[in-house]
């Protein structure tokens, strides 16, 4: 590669021997290129970082990201392409569906794969492949603990995407586990990424049911449209999200106050290890990060961590190297800024998620 | 029994009156024209036959079988073919598979025997060929035979229009305007094929043309047709002379 | 002086050559003939006079002007106009609306209706049809239409693409004494015809196109009592 | 009370459809050709408007103007480099598959300039909402706005198509360029103009679009586009009063449909309806079923 | 004649070339990864561009549908093999699934196309069109599992089925089906393109589809002469759909993962776009089409951001190329001058 050098944080003109090639396979273009474009940023910072530190005990790394446009076919492409170009591991791919079909080939071949964003279960699913997000039945699960937990609500009103693996994952086992936390569903509608404009129905429904809570298990585009069409009705419910929430202040910012989000990452955080990140950031690609952009940065500092803990050497076969990274992803701690994360045998993360409340257009820790 | 009967027919578009009342009535076996002026409705009465148009009144029988009303397809299945005025032929397809298109329905094998090309596609296709080749030999298209069917010169459209009409084996045969764009060479020869295709096929033509040589010529009985009605019938030497025909139709 | 001057043209469709080296000249208000065999190129000469395809090679000139690389919307503004071969009537449009189209270059708005009752005078057909839609006139009727509509457009010159196809009898008569009457109005007639003995007899000179090559020319009166002509396009 | 809160929901989406579906009709009806690019041009109209608002400070109603000019440029532009050439074509389903290059391309484009992330429009609409039944009722000004827009341009475009000479000129165009040309007609200028018009209306359909649903990506006129697709299609393709009403019962089924049915299958239905209108009547509403004479 | 048989016999021959190539550079090791991993879906697209070449082409309708049937291939196929992974050995489960996957594409078709084949042009492009996004957004709310007390059905969620606790969730909604065998290869993939051409051009070139496209070129004629115009439309279509089923099928037992999400309008628009690419018509050029279209993003990786963007170029350019009338006289004129200046070697 002597292309890519100009792109991928400045690892050097080094040979094949000694840099550790990671790979990169998410949307850059299509209409989910908003997520991928995140993680190719926030990766690519890591990796600047880690390679102007001296990188994985002194060898630097080379990051190479391909375009998937979220399909699960292009995925594999991506993978391919990158398999040729002498990736040792994964990182990846940032979309589910696409993280399905790239983790079977990366089992298959027993390369590493770390998903920075990949929520759906089976987008782990082999011993090889690990993440960095949380799952979709977790997100659910820990919603509806921590609604139930902090008494937010005892009805609920959901509005989510049926039409993707994201919040659908998440609705589904967000209903089941507000059964078990004595929440009661009184309203559910879905909406289709080819219907995402107009949602006076859902919302109008919501109000209907005289719910405490609206519960949006979606991403921040369709929700600040939400957000301002029930105020537009004069609809004010207290609102519930998970980590797609994360991004709507940058958005635009109407309409948010009170909106409370599980998210393991906060822009605006007061920690050294946020407000760096985001200064960094910032300064690189002039806007704000998106949780997307954290869990790739987390991620690549996963792969250092473990990495370093394997002794692996860029001489090593993908495989080797995988097997190693498998053992080794076990025993590390990374402070990240989604967290202080350990990895569970099934390729899970272990961390607390952190839940906030948009208070003044600014995150407020709601614990 | 008559080759074709009509009793009758009408037709109207909004509030035009195209055929009224109109009759015919054509023995086996003979060379018919219907002429009149334009506008006159011969199409129209063609459209009426061939099941294109359905009549608002009125009946149509092919050698006694009553096929008032029935669809296009059905009409041709039992036995009326025609041509068109405003020539309509398949044009991407080669002047061989125009005529075999026709006998699509003459000579059969499965579509399961075509895709997998079983022994009686062969057979079929072999006996295709042949009858198509021997109505196109009577048209002087066979050389032409291998080329697109819109490659040809106007003169030889019109005629594969007549050979694939033909290819359906029908007993009766509507042509519009045959010669219509033909220069007179090219319609001596027209007349002489359509003569010979009459003996030789053994089949009832109906014809309408504005060619007064060709009409006088080759037709024995004629329909005038004027605004839609049936202005005087009879034989051609006879209905060519009425001062009516030719105050409206002939001129001079 | 010749009102309009063909020199030398060469015409392609693709590779195909359908016309070579085609001259002809059409005096101030005479009536010209363009006979010739089906597919000779005598559609294909009208359509690169008034600029629906391109030639390759010579150079057209009318009233002085150049005008073989000019538009075939421009070529109309200068006063030819075109009936085209198959009529091109405008089927989706009514009588009237067809024959207003035909006067779309015209600027002078008031005499437009007086042009309408000229034609419908001519066609008194089209008049009972003016609300009717083109598209469902009868081929005759459509060939009227198709003749006012260029008549609107007032033209110094009318090139006509076998007016009396399809026509009946009586009506090639009328159409040929339309011919006449408008040459007699002043207009230059340019006209293809495959009926060549009323060609002929209504033209000043004939032009005799063989597969895309002017093989004859000369006085009307002379080609009609031609041998070869007699027996090549007469039917004699 | 909800169902005329829900008929007002589909109402102001309705019009949104129909808006695109104007543009589209009006190039369809004259260059008889599905430019399914029109949505992308909405989505480069909404850009170049926001840009000015956000970056330039430009007055909304200036910065409108501006977009329309730009969109209009760009629309001519299209017309001249990716279908002119293939006016001509043995089939028509070539300049199609071009369109659909060109609205790749216009996405991209869009991409490389603006970048993925999607862009928050500011509410230029000032226009206040008019609230009934003590508030249980409110049309927002963007609908209103809308509507009012909606029918400004289906009069304009109705007045301008029959009764101006170059209307007319386009509906000879539509049917027979050779036969237009013989009339005089520059069919060049008049199908640039075409597409001129419709890619003007683009720009203020991109506003309206985004004034109502303000969230901005590259793709965001992809599924506009295509439904207001299908709306013209509903009205039947090529009506101007057909683009308008297949667009807001468009609006309309999708919201009651969601409302009474499924909001998780509401795409189907409407599309069920759809097929359902076309297998009646097989031109769209307002479609001409002609009838090929033989 | 003669010459339509070899130019079939240059199709035949390109595929077999293909796939000869391919195999030796895959026993040398000499194929890059991405090349290999290509191969099976070059194989899908291939075939599905040359069964709504049958449509298109042939029959003379624009349909915008094809990814909808497509995705009825897929499912039913994949379902079946997920029902049955532990019952059946590998081989004849595979078999079968593509039995499954076209005949129950066909009964769609068949069904579909009974009502619309009567719109023309146009309109019956938008309700092709229309029935892809309704099968795409019907399939997207089933939830299908299976345990011992037999199949369950849902259209809520997963959780509803109600599953014993050895049951599998077989169809998740919008996650679709998952984990399905990798079942197909490059040589299943090839034996299949080959059939899909054969079973194609023999139809063509037989009665019925001489029937076919005389009912494309002119509807009236064709009546005229006996042809039933719903019998020959409604072949050609159910043919279509059964072949883009078998694509769907190859797409399904490709990935691990099978999701409605791809089955949307782009995917019927693209495979229309190889189809005029290729020449509307052209099984040859269809297969070429879908072969570089499918390549050409891949092989313009190094352009990074500016992939697609110079893709869209690219497509505009060899759209003009391939079809503008200036374009085509300005090849023919090169080829004539090119064959002249042989002759004047020779
Ligand atoms: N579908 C239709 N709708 C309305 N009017 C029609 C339709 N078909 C035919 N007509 C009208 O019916 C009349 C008869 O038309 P037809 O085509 O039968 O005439 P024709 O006798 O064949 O004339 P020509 O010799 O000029 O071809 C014409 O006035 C025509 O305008
Ligand atoms: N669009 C076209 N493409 C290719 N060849 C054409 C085209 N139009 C005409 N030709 C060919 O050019 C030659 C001249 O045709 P043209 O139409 O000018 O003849 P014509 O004298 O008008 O004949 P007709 O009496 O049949 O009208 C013919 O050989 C014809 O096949
Ligand atoms: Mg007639
Ligand atoms: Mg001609």
């Amino acid at each position: 590669g002597k292309k890519e050098d100009s792109d991928n944080g400045g690892s050097g003109s080094s040979s094949d021997e000694s840099v550790f090639k990671i790979g990169g396979i998410g949307p850059l273009t299509g209409e989910a290129a908003v997520y991928g474009v995140a993680v190719k940023n926030g990766a690519e910072l890591a990796v600047k970082e880690i390679n102007e530190a001296g990188g994985i005990d002194g060898v630097p790394i080379e990051f190479k990201m391909e375009d998937d446009v979220h399909d699960a076919e292009k995925s594999v492409n991506a993978y391919n392409t990158l398999k040729d170009w002498g990736m040792q591991m994964v990182m990846g791919t940032v979309t589910s569906d696409p993280c399905i079909a790239v983790q079977s080939e990366a089992a298959n071949d027993n390369i590493f794969l770390l998903t920075p964003s990949g929520t759906a279960v089976d987008a782990i699913k082999g011993p090889n492949a690990f993440r960095v997000c949380f799952s979709d039945p977790d997100q659910g699960t820990k919603s509806a603990e921590f609604i139930a937990d902090h008494d937010l609500g005892k009805k609920i009103a959901v509005i989510y995407d049926s039409s993707i693996t994201y919040s659908k994952g998440i609705y589904d086992n967000f209903v089941k586990e507000a059964k078990n936390q004595g929440l009661e569903i009184v309203s559910a509608e879905a909406y289709t990424t080819d219907s995402n404009k107009d949602f006076k129905v859902q919302l109008q429904k919501a109000k209907d049911s005289n719910a405490d809570l609206l519960f949006l298990p979606i991403y921040y585009q369709e929700a600040s449209l939400i957000l301002k069409q029930a105020d537009a009705m004069g609809y004010a419910p207290k609102v519930f999200g998970c980590d797609g929430l994360d991004g709507i202040l940058n958005f635009d910012a109407e309409g948010t106050e009170g909106v409370m989000l599980l998210t393991p990452f906060v822009a605006n955080a007061d920690d050294e290890l946020t407000k760096h990140f985001v200064e960094s950031y910032k300064s690189s690609y002039k806007e704000t990060p998106i949780q997307f952009a954290a869990d790739a940065y987390d991620a690549i500092y996963a792969i250092k961590a473990a990495a370093e803990d394997a002794k692996i050497t860029p001489d090593m076969s993908a495989s080797d190297i995988s097997d190693k990274m498998q053992a080794s992803m076990l025993n590390i701690e990374v402070e990240g800024l989604t967290g202080t994360i350990q990895w569970k045998e099934d390729g899970e993360p272990n961390k607390e998620p952190k839940a906030v409340i948009i208070e003044d257009g600014e995150y407020q820790s709601l614990d | 029994m008559k080759a074709l009967e009509v009793k009758n027919l009408c037709i109207s578009f909004g509030g035009l009156r195209a055929v009224q009342g109109f009759d015919l009535s054509i023995e086996k076996g003979a060379l018919y024209g219907l002429i009149g002026p334009n506008g006159a409705g011969k199409t129209t009465v063609f459209n009426l036959l061939t099941g294109v148009y359905k009549p608002d009144e009125g009946i149509v029988k092919l050698e006694g079988k009553d096929i008032t009303g029935l669809k296009t397809t059905a009409i041709n299945r039992a036995g009326v073919a025609r041509t068109f005025q405003n020539i309509r032929l398949f044009k991407d397809m080669s002047v061989l598979d125009n005529v075999k298109a026709a006998l699509t329905d003459i000579y059969k094998y499965s579509t399961f025997a075509g895709i997998f090309r079983l022994p009686s596609y062969f057979k079929t296709e072999k006996l295709m060929n042949e009858k198509a080749t021997e109505i196109l030999e009577v048209f002087d298209l066979d050389k032409e035979k291998n080329i697109l069917a819109s490659n040809l010169p106007y003169g030889k459209q019109r005629k594969l229009e007549i050979a694939r009409a033909l290819a359906t084996n029908p007993k009766l045969l509507l042509l519009d305007e045959p010669a219509a764009g033909m220069n007179p060479n090219e319609t001596i020869e027209l007349m002489n094929t359509i003569r010979f295709v009459r003996d030789h096929f053994d089949i009832t033509v109906l014809l309408i043309e504005h060619d007064m040589k060709l009409v006088s010529g080759i037709c024995e009985e004629l329909t005038v047709l004027n605004f839609g009605e049936v202005l005087t019938k009879g034989k051609t030497s006879k209905v060519l002379n009425e001062p009516a025909v030719i105050t409206a139709y002939l001129g001079e | 002086m010749a009102m309009l001057k063909v020199e030398n043209l060469d015409v392609y469709y693709g590779i195909i050559q359908a016309l070579q080296g085609v001259s002809f000249e059409v005096n101030q208000g005479e009536v010209i003939a363009l006979i010739g065999a089906n597919g000779a190129g005598k559609t294909t000469t009208l359509h690169t006079l008034t600029g629906l395809i391109p030639s390759k090679k010579g150079r057209i000139v009318f009233e002085d002007q150049d005008i073989t690389k000019i538009p075939a919307h421009k070529i109309v503004e200068m006063g030819i106009a075109h009936v085209p071969e198959g009529r091109r009537i405008f089927a989706d449009l009514n009588v009237l609306e067809n024959l207003k189209m035909g006067a779309y270059t015209r600027k002078d708005k008031g005499e437009i209706e007086e042009s309408i009752e000229q034609v419908y005078k001519r066609f008194p057909r089209l008049k009972e049809r003016q609300s009717q839609r083109a598209g469902t006139l009868s081929g005759g009727e459509q060939q009227m239409l198709a003749m006012g509509r260029a008549l609107m457009s007032k033209p110094k010159m009318i090139v006509m693409d076998e007016p009396s196809m399809g026509l009946s009898p009586i009506f090639v008569n009328e159409i040929f004494d339309i011919i006449q009457e408008v040459s007699a109005a002043g207009t230059t007639v340019l006209l293809v015809e495959q009926n060549a003995k009323k060609a002929l007899s209504i033209a000043n000179r004939a032009y005799v196109l063989e597969t895309g090559k002017i093989v004859l020319s000369g006085d009307a009166d002379d080609l009609l009592n031609d041998d070869s002509i007699k027996k090549a396009y007469l039917g004699e | 009370m909800s169902f005329i809160s829900y008929l007002i929901n589909g109402i102001s989406l309705g019009s949104i459809y129909a808006i695109i579906a104007l543009g589209y009709t009006m190039v369809y009806g004259i260059a008889k050709m599905l430019n399914f690019a029109h949505g992308d041009v909405i989505m480069i109209g909404a850009f170049v408007v926001l840009n000015m608002v956000t970056l330039a400070g430009v007055n909304p109603i200036i910065a409108v103007l501006i977009s329309m000019a730009v969109c209009t440029l760009l629309g001519m532009a299209i017309e001249k480099i990716a279908y002119k050439p293939l006016r001509n074509a043995s089939s028509p389903l070539a300049v199609l598959i071009t369109a659909i290059g060109v609205s790749y391309f216009l996405q991209n484009l869009a991409l490389i300039i603006f970048g993925a992330d999607a862009k928050s429009f500011p509410n230029l609409i000032t226009l206040p909402s008019i609230s009934l039944a003590d508030g249980k009722l409110v049309i927002t000004g963007t609908t209103i706005a809308t509507i009012i827009t909606c029918v400004i341009i289906l009069l304009g475009l109705t007045f301008f198509v029959n009764k101006t000479k170059q209307g007319r000129a386009m509906k000879a165009v539509s049917e027979d360029k050779g036969a237009a040309m013989l009339m005089g007609i520059n069919v060049n200028a008049t199908i640039s103009l075409t597409f001129a018009i419709g890619s003007g209306l683009a720009a203020i359909a991109g506003f309206l679009l985004c004034s109502a649903y303000p969230s901005l990506t590259p793709y965001t006129g992809a599924m506009p586009g295509i439904k207001a697709f299908t709306a013209a299609v509903f009205g039947g393709i090529g009506s101007i009063p057909g683009a308008m009403i297949g667009g807001i019962l468009l609006g309309v089924i999708e919201i009651l449909g969601k409302a009474y049915i499924s909001s998780q299958v509401a795409d189907a239905i409407v599309f069920a309806v759809l097929i359902i209108v076309l297998l009646v009547k097989p031109t769209g509403l307002f479609g001409k079923n002609i009838q090929e004479k033989v | 004649m003669k010459k339509k048989i070899s130019n079939n016999m240059i199709t035949y021959g390109m595929i077999l070339l293909f796939y000869v190539i391919m195999q030796v550079m895959i026993s040398t090791g000499s194929i890059s990864s991405l090349l290999q991993g290509l191969l099976v879906p070059l194989c899908m697209y291939a075939i599905a561009a040359v069964s709504l070449n049958l449509v298109v082409g042939f029959s003379g309708e624009l349909s915008l549908g094809q990814a909808g049937f497509m995705c009825v291939g897929a499912y039913a196929s994949a379902f079946f093999t997920k029902l049955t992974e532990e019952t059946l050995p590998e081989g004849p489960r595979f078999l079968i699934a593509i039995l499954i996957g076209a005949v129950v594409a066909a009964i769609f078709g068949f069904l579909i196309g009974i009502p619309v084949l009567r719109l023309r042009g146009d309109y019956l492009a938008i309700v092709t069109l229309a029935f892809g996004e309704i099968i795409k957004n019907l399939v997207s709310v089933f939830h299908v599992g299976v345990d011992k007390s037999g199949i369950h059905f849902s259209v809520k969620d997963a959780a509803s089925l109600n599953l014993d606790e050895e049951g599998r969730v077989l169809i998740d909604g919008p996650l679709g089906i998952t984990g399905t065998p990798k079942n197909a290869n490059f040589t299943i993939g090839i034996i299949l393109l080959f059939l899909t051409v054969f079973i194609v051009l023999n139809l063509v070139n037989s009665r019925s589809g001489r029937a076919i496209t005389a009912i494309r070129d002119n509807r009236i004629a064709a009546e005229s002469i006996g042809l039933n115009v719903t019998k020959y439309k409604l072949m050609a279509f159910v043919i279509s759909t059964a072949l883009a089923g078998v694509a769907g099928v190859l797409y399904s037992h490709n990935l691990s993962t099978l999701n409605v999400k791809f089955f949307n309008y782009n995917t019927s628009i693209l495979i229309l776009v190889f189809v005029v690419l290729g020449g509307i018509g052209n099984v040859k050029g269809s297969i070429i089409a879908a072969i570089l279209l499918t390549a050409l993003p891949e092989l313009l990786r190094e352009l990074q951001d500016y992939r697609m963007l110079i893709y869209a170029i690219l497509l505009i350019g060899m759209m003009l190329f391939n079809w503008a009338p200036s374009a085509i006289a300005f090849r023919e004129r090169v080829k004539d001058k090119f064959k002249s200046n042989k002759k004047e070697a020779a």
